[in-house]
């Protein structure tokens, strides 16, 4: 069902863990359609350094939450606010229908990852 | 790759004894049963002889109990619905439970909606049905509980002999979905006071796309589907002879030496039970520790997803099921294992083994020793993961 | 004894290539297709070829508008009942003939029972619909027009496409039952405006238990059985995957070289018609002379009963069939030819043959002369021979 | 569908045609559901010394007739009007169960055959 970018990321997951001492983290999903997704972004000089991931959920929600990881690494903040869900999927050379809605949510974990590091130096 | 198949709930492959009772049908006996000349009546004795054998696989009185459907669903669909019209002038109430099958579950489902009141009983946390509970729903509009014999999912067998004896008490008719316990649980139909019984071939190694509906003699009951006058006009269309034939030689063999089969499928479940819990941390047993199924083994995985269990097992060429939404395109997880209070995390990580009669001790133990690097590895990229 | 089979209208025996292409899917191809590993992906492959070589056959303008289901008298349910349930707020008419096969006909005499306003459209003496009838008929409640591409019985093809754009005029459904018309008559749905059409495998040498609806993209229908999520929803039940993918083998031959198979059956009827009218005194041609299926011929015999006829040629190895009440178990003769005004007698006397690939010339000729002997000697003990 | 005693009597029945100058005549069914017997009696001193028939009917209609006609000749007229249609399926070794009311009606054929004779006799 999935194609072999996809299959790639699944089994070879980039950028997995916790990130000590990250600039942001946003966590999207629930446990009702069973997706969770975690991203920690390490920034400096408004671009994103580093970026780990943790999810929670099926095939798409981790291979999602893997090829954002590589789109996003050295991006600036503007360039990875522009990324959408859409984006994540197209890179991963699509994904099946009835994955799009719940387990293609990597870019909105990333855009609250920004947003809580912006939080964070307003604050 | 050597592949390793432990989804027979889903569907069992077709054994060849089967195969060859069939081909001759798929080759010169060709004719339609209901036709007048030789080839008519050839046709007609492969069928008769099928029905002859499912009827003595149940302990039918009679092989005129016994109705050719296309599949479970089709069975549980005439059961439910065909009951529903017959006596729809007695009463507009049907007893269920809230595990069944959604062939039965989602046909109560619109009857509910055309107007009839419908009751789905819970069950406790091993996914059991008390009968005192299908007894205080009783009402004198009801006219039929339908309750599975064993449950899909988490294999849970249901007393149904027990219940089917309430609803006698006052006059309601009991249909029981046997589609899963089939070549699994003996069922004697001089001894089970069951009014109505479905099952389907393919889930004992017979061919897809057949089923029967037991009607016990003088249960009032109506066609759903309109046509010609086959199976005593209760199930019209051509019969789809081969595989007539092909059901009657599986329930032949399904029904043959279940003890043994029984044993044998529930020592190999109770050393992946075991192996599992002794591997893995953090995983729970669902369904009842003793009243279930031989071959079904179910567990939940905590803080791990099922579809990414299941699709790790394939690539090491396992397969198995789960309860998760993700991989059933539906939005929620199982409606039996939340049925059964298990929260959304827990029932989205679970997972269903069911053994079959080719699996053995050191598949058993691959797929033991598979999982736990799977689920260590899953565990590591989890978001919700505790330690 | 050498058989001859010619009620091929009855079922027709299985092409050896479509055995052949069902043989892996029963045996080591035993996924369910809705499963997530590899078993289930290889099942699901072999459904999702199948699904697009009807869609190609039909001229179909995407897989997705073909459904699979049990057999040509489900997917007629199917049709019309589907299109009853998810219209039904928009209007409570229906119209269909009074030639349909009972599949089509009892289930819309069904929903009036159930409260839909039902018409019957009349034929003329050869069995033809007038589409000036279904013009006529039409209201602004009606939802949904029914009416065979090829009558099973005398042959007469009807003039679908004028009714379907009669319908289309006042948006209304369209239906064909095309269960006698696939391998016989071109189907090109890119031009064919019916917005459903029904077939059957086991009438052009495919398997038995196995059909399709065709539903164009974005007619409203719904499920008549209740289930899991197969077939977009449409159609629930574990899928019958040999028998699918022996529907897409056969319709894919079945559509091969219409126009020289259908010339040489033409010829082959013909000279039946010929040899029936020159050898045997006192016998009428039902149907129409012209529009009609290339292997049908359809006749009655004066003065003796068809089911007496039957049995007799059965004796010397010949298989046909006839409209007689005694060889289906009903009380009345068949409805096609009372509708088409014959009376009591010549119903009872008529017969159907319905040749196949596998007729010959010869065999052709040896049922001329075996008929001519057995009306002859049956006709010596009618009590209404006139003679 | 029949057994060998039916179709014996099918194939070679016994008795058929129109006898000339027929004590007795009697003709049961209709064309409705597609059976019409029609039997021929010749009475000398109350016996039934011949009997023929014709039938326009399935093969049970047929074989009825048939297998009546040799049960009665030779009977007196109180031995044939007990005869039934009952009586008559035994002799055949027994009919399909669709076939016992329209296609079993040789014996009524006989007893109005009677009739017609003792209405013949008194007018
Ligand atoms: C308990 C139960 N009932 C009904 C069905 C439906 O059977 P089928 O898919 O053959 O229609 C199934 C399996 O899918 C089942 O497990
Ligand atoms: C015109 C027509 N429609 C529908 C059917 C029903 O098809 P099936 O017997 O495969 O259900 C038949 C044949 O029996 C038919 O000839």
């Amino acid at each position: 069902m999935y194609n072999e970018i996809v299959m790639d990321h699944f089994q070879n997951p980039r950028n997995i863990g916790e990130m000590t001492e990250p600039s942001g983290v946003g966590e999207v999903g629930n446990m009702k359609c069973g997706d969770i997704m975690k991203i920690f972004i390490k920034v400096e000089d408004g671009v994103i350094e580093d970026i780990n991931f943790l999810t929670f959920g099926c095939g798409a929600a981790i291979a999602s939450s893997s090829v954002l990881t590589e789109m996003v690494k050295g991006k600036t903040l503007e360039e990875a606010l522009a990324i959408t869900n859409k984006q994540v999927a197209d890179e991963l050379g699509g994904l099946p229908e009835a994955k799009m809605h719940c387990s293609n949510l990597a870019a909105d974990a990333l855009h609250k990852a920004i947003e809580d590091y912006r939080q964070k130096q307003t604050a | 790759m050597k592949r390793i198949y432990m989804d027979h709930g889903a569907t069992t492959p077709m054994r060849e004894e089967v195969l060859e009772a069939m081909l001759p049908y798929l080759k010169e006996i060709h004719g339609n049963p209901s036709s007048f000349h030789s080839f008519g009546r050839e046709a007609r004795k492969g069928m008769d002889e099928a029905r002859e054998k499912v009827a003595r696989a149940l302990g039918a009185s009679s092989p005129e109990e016994i109705y050719f459907t296309s599949s479970g669903t089709e069975s549980d669909n005439l059961a439910v619905k065909g009951i529903a019209r017959a006596l729809s002038s007695r009463g507009n109430h049907i007893i269920t439970s809230s595990i069944e099958h959604h062939a039965v579950l989602d046909t109560v489902k619109h009857l509910g909606e055309e107007g009839f009141e419908v009751t789905f009983l819970p069950v406790d946390e091993y996914g059991m049905v008390d009968p005192k509970d299908l007894e205080a729903a009783l009402t004198d509009r009801t006219i039929l509980a339908s309750i599975m014999m064993a449950n899909n999912e988490v294999g849970t067998i249901q007393p149904v002999e027990e219940m089917a004896r309430i609803c006698h008490e006052k006059e309601v008719y009991f249909h029981t979905d046997a589609v899963q316990a089939i070549g699994h649980l003996p069922v004697n139909l001089e001894k089970q006071p069951f009014d109505l019984l479905s099952l389907s071939a393919h889930k004992f190694y017979g061919p897809k796309g057949i089923g029967a509906l037991y009607v016990r003699k003088g249960t009032k009951i109506k066609q759903i589907l309109f046509g010609g006058g086959q199976e005593r006009k209760l199930r019209p269309s051509t019969e789809n002879i081969p595989a007539i034939v092909g059901l009657g030689r599986a329930i032949e063999l399904a029904v043959e030496n279940i003890p043994e089969k029984s044993a044998a499928l529930t020592a190999l479940r109770d050393r992946l039970f075991k192996g599992l819990q002794e591997e893995i941390e953090d995983i729970r047993v669902n369904g009842h520790p003793t009243q279930r199924l031989p071959g079904n083994v179910n567990i939940s995985v905590a803080y791990v997803e099922g579809e990414s269990i299941l699709l790790s097992l394939d690539l090491k060429g396992i397969a198995i099921s789960s309860g998760s939404a993700c991989t059933s395109g539906a939005l929620d997880p199982s409606h039996v294992l939340m049925a059964m209070g298990l929260d959304h995390q827990t029932a989205h990580g679970s997972l269903r083994f069911s053994l079959g009669k080719e699996n053995s001790e050191e598949e058993v133990d691959y797929v033991i020793e598979s999982l736990k690097e799977i689920v260590e590895r899953l565990r590591k990229m989890s978001s919700v993961y505790k330690k």
